[in-house]
């Protein structure tokens, strides 16, 4: 890809004004697969540069109001054409990420999204309320992504996300604390009708949303006849989940016309280029950002490199 | 005692590469020789992340402990055991690949106490390396196979023992030890015998019982740990082991994969590896 | 694989008894992957065979009460790990398929299972009603699987499909008039509970269900921005869904306990026997089915050659 | 006037095999011959399902025309245009294949008329092997291309009129037409020549101008259609084309894909293949 198609409805090599925020660039990492924006940061390539080159935001790894251990391995299972996940929302909790990750961050400049995750609405206003306060003057601190749909968790989690006026309770609850900073609700696809969450969201005040989480999924161990994972199903991300992940963005953008940030099997400029041909305004590398500590600064790279 | 967090091993990179060379070295274990766009360094025990690039590539890359490295020639030893590694040996020469490397924490370099090396399996490349590196005389270094037909031989100078489960016939003219290689390792090391510290890499119940002989003696104990990894540089946290102290887990990639044996939970160290 | 694992809890070369009938086998084909089991009869391999060689039941092309000339094409568009459809229920109507199709599968012996959709749960009634009367006598007609999850049509469908009670309704008018035909609902993935929709057919009087039916997918053309299919979304089938296929019936087994027929990525006996691992009673091929008319009778011969 | 319907050809098979060889035989397009398991024949028109076996099967086999078949050998004609027919390519000698063959109804044997061959593209194999079975020196055989390198000359007899939308060089040494394939008809064939029976096979828009020639002129005009195909053997209804008469289609697979030009209704016949 040498050239950016000319159906393009916006030039996707700027940045992005979202809510109150402006962020560097539309191709940013999901959250739980590139940490907490710290490991990585030491790596190279033959060429130079760093994984963080032109990425507009990473979004961190979801952190609760506690620090939480995680669910017992194996959390990760490779499929053929995907990847199951079981990590349990595995932690530091909202303290320490405020704390040592936050000016960690700001200090190298990266730009970043704090994803947060909780059992109840008020939890949502105490987590955000805590974060503003801890972080205000953060300059690279973008804003936040509400993860509504972990499926790796007993409590809460997907289900928890899957009820409309919960999930406008929730944003709600974290935009009061939220001036100045934009506010993302990410939706889950193991729903019937994702834009009526989407919608949810935007009447709580969310200044957009993120589509989509993982699917579940499951595999089995021929040997055993036991499931790979020890909580039987987990969450499929990776290649496979492409085509479902621009079907609910596209649904999202038809039906609400809200901004998106769209992320599901992305590994290649094509791939974003197709999220941005259904109205996604950003994108999220995840699985791919794993095998590849590069994956998402070579989107972007590609993208700038566009003619 | 701590694996080496100082590694003078460089920050780890993103190479692509070919496949150079591809041979079986023993009745189950296989070399495989990349050529990297640039030349690497490593410090034993540390790994790399491998995958096959385009159209072949897997989900995700696989961890392999690194054998050698010259220029930019990097060596593995393998073992097809799945997909993925049947898909490296079916690339052939020329495949394209990336390799991030070198990953984690490798085995630290001897001070005056003598080494007891414990590998098994696929746990032999790191400390063939580290003997290589810096393997003395009074280091006793044992390697363990099924049969003895599996193991690496000529990989194997006469500095080392061997073991294994069901021994076949001796085709290497070696003597073989009968039983797994703790147990070589106790027949050598009698209760009394002078202190070792213990490197030890193999599947778990090898950690388990070099941890284990180790506790017994009072002796300090490196392991190097196997898991299913995700991204190989500590984003994911999908390669945990159980911590001990808390209830927590640590990462096998960037923690590890040599953790001092007292640092992890044994009595919650299990699952698929375990079998 | 020459031999059967020892975890089965179940032969799965024996025939399979749901509801108030008796299948000759546990690998069939799904619906809308093998036409109305007439085409294919005449293909051979080099060994000789037919592709309706061992199956427990051909599930015919979804009838509705009229005809439907379907969707426009492109119907078809092959993705990186499998395939979007839009196909749009075209189908011969129950008037045809009762007078034309049921007596060719019965004078051939082919076991079958017809696939009916309709859009009111009163409709659902007339179709069973009006087969069951024109079917009455037929031998190798073992059964009903209601489409209550078909992405691909504007009425009814797939939102049809997710609302319990419609679910349950649509069941009960069936089961009225197929006194000695097992009947079985078939499930959308694209809602949050599938336990729950599985429990409603339960309600109804099915004797099971058959998850999944096809996911919500997309995909764009590069070069014009626009999506592959006319309709914008289609169904997404075939080896990527594999994993979801596994949890949504893992779902229902644990859940409700009630037979599943597990369908989605099926290709070979590894896959189905990662089905029946979970608990399903019978495996479907769907894909697959299209790119090989012999995938199915080949996993039914890996079967009952396993030892 | 109808397809052949009572084709003779065998019921079709599904047949394993290799690839045997593949050349380009033009600056486009590419020969594919494949080594299968039994002997197989064919009528010109009438096409396999051919995919990749193993690991680089695609999730269908892909539609290609039959150009020749002697013994367990079949040859193809085909050009790289996506992914499918780039993996094709770059499979290598000796990959393993599956192929559905033969399917669909062919072009049907001539009768007295004379025919109007017109070929565009990757429509010109079911035209070469129909004109090498059944082609007398009365009909005109036309075959078109975007610059005339794209020609596969070598396959193509003395006995074939080349057109070219822009021609490049000579380098076949033959004249070449500056048009469409229908423009060189034509001029060949100006209002008031004798009546032939049109078969055409190659893009939409040139089965759209020899389905116009042959109205205009009251000829009778078969035309082989290219749809995105799933099965290729009828169960998928997914490769369909709008029938005329009704509002309703037809399989481009098993009711096609030669059809009579007046069977389909051309008013809706686009969508991609349009451009
Ligand atoms: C730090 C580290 C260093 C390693 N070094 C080597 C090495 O030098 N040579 C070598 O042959 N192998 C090594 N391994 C193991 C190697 O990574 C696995 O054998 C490989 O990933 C299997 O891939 P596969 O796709 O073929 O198997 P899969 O199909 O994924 O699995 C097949 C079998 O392998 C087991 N397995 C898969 N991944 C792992 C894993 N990461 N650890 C343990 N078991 C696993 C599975 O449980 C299963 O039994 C190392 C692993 C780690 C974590
Ligand atoms: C009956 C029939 C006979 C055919 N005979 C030949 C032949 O002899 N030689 C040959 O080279 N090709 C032939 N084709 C076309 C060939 O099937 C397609 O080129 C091929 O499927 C493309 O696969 P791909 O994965 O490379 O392309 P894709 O990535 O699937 O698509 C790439 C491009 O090809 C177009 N395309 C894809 N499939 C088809 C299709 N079935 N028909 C028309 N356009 C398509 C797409 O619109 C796109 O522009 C035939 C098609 C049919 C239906
Ligand atoms: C190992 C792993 C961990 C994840 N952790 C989180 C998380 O903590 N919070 C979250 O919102 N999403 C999490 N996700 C989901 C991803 O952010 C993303 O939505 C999903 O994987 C789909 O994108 P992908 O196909 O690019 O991976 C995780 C995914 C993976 C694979
Ligand atoms: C081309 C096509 C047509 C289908 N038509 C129907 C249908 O008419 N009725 C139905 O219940 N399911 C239909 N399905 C869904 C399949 O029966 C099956 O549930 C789904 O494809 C998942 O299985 P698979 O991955 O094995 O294909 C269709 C699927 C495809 C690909
Ligand atoms: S493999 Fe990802 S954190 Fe270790
Ligand atoms: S390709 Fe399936 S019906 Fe024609």
């Amino acid at each position: 890809m040498t050239k950016l198609p000319d159906w393009l409805a916006f030039d996707p090599r700027g940045p992005l004004r979202l809510g109150p925020r402006t962020f560097p660039g539309r191709i940013w990492t999901a959250s739980g697969c590139f940490g907490y924006g710290l490991d990585g940061a030491d790596l190279g390539t033959a060429g130079g540069g760093s994984p963080f080159d032109g990425l507009g935001a990473v979004v961190t790894k979801t952190v609760t109001p506690q620090a939480r251990r995680g669910n017992p391995p194996p959390r990760l299972w490779e499929t053929a054409h995907g990847a199951l996940n079981s990590i349990g929302l595995e932690n530091v909790g909202l303290a320490r990420f405020a704390d040592e990750i936050v000016p960690v961050l700001e200090a190298r400049g990266v730009p970043f999204v704090a994803s947060l995750a909780a059992t109840r609405p008020e939890e949502f206003g105490d987590l955000a309320r805590r974060l503003a306060a801890a972080a205000a003057g953060a300059a690279h601190w973008h804003g936040v992504e509400l993860n509504l749909s972990c499926p790796n968790v007993a409590e809460g989690g997907v289900d928890f996300g899957r009820d409309p006026e919960t999930v406008e309770r929730c944003v709600a609850a974290a935009r009061e604390h939220l001036a100045g900073r934009a506010l993302l609700a990410k939706l889950t696809p193991n729903v019937g009708s994702i834009a009526r969450l989407a919608a949810a969201a935007a009447r709580g005040g969310a200044d957009g949303v993120t589509a989509i989480n993982t699917l579940i999924g499951m595999d089995v161990d021929l040997r055993t006849g036991e499931p790979v994972l020890p909580r039987r199903r987990g969450g499929y991300s990776g290649p496979a989940l492409l085509p479902v992940a621009l079907a609910r963005v596209d649904e999202i953008v038809q039906e609400t016309g809200l901004p998106v940030v769209g992320v599901g099997g992305v590994a290649t400029l094509e791939d974003a280029l197709k999220f941005f041909a259904v109205g996604a305004v950003a994108v999220q590398v995840g699985t791919a950002q794993m095998s590849d500590p590069f994956a998402a600064a070579a989107v972007a790279a590609a993208l700038a490199a566009a003619g | 005692m701590n694996p080496s967090a100082d590694a003078t091993a460089p920050p780890a990179r993103r190479l692509r590469g070919t496949i150079a060379d591809e041979t079986a070295v023993s009745s189950s274990m296989r070399r495989l020789d990349l050529e990297l766009e640039e030349p690497v360094a490593f410090q034993p025990g540390q790994f790399c992340m491998l995958n096959l690039a385009g159209e072949r590539a897997l989900v995700f890359g696989r961890p392999f402990s690194l054998l050698a490295a010259s220029g930019r020639r990097l060596s593995l030893l393998y073992k097809v055991v799945g997909r993925g590694t049947a898909r490296l040996r079916d690339a052939g020469a020329g495949a394209p690949v990336t390799c991030l490397t070198p990953l984690g924490r490798p085995f630290p370099a001897p001070d005056e106490r003598p080494r007891l090396l414990l590998a098994g399996g696929v746990g032999l490349p790191p400390l063939i390396a580290w003997a290589e590196r810096w393997g003395r005389p009074r280091d006793l270094r044992c390697a363990g196979g099924r049969d003895g037909d599996d193991l690496p031989r000529g990989l194997l100078g006469p500095g080392w023992r061997l073991s294994a489960d069901r021994p076949a016939g001796e085709p290497g003219g070696r003597a073989v030890f009968a039983g797994n290689v703790v147990e070589l390792a106790r027949s050598l090391l009698p209760a009394g015998a002078p202190a070792h510290v213990v490197l030890a890499c193999g599947p778990l119940p090898l950690l388990r019982a070099a941890a284990g002989l180790a506790d017994e003696r009072g002796w300090d104990c490196l392991v190097s740990v196997e898991e299913r990894m995700g991204c190989g540089y500590g984003v994911c946290r999908g390669c945990v082991v159980p911590r001990a102290g808390d209830d927590g887990y640590a990462t096998a990639c960037k923690d590890g994969p040599v953790f001092d044996a007292r640092a992890l939970d044994w009595a919650r160290f299990g699952g698929e590896g375990a079998a």
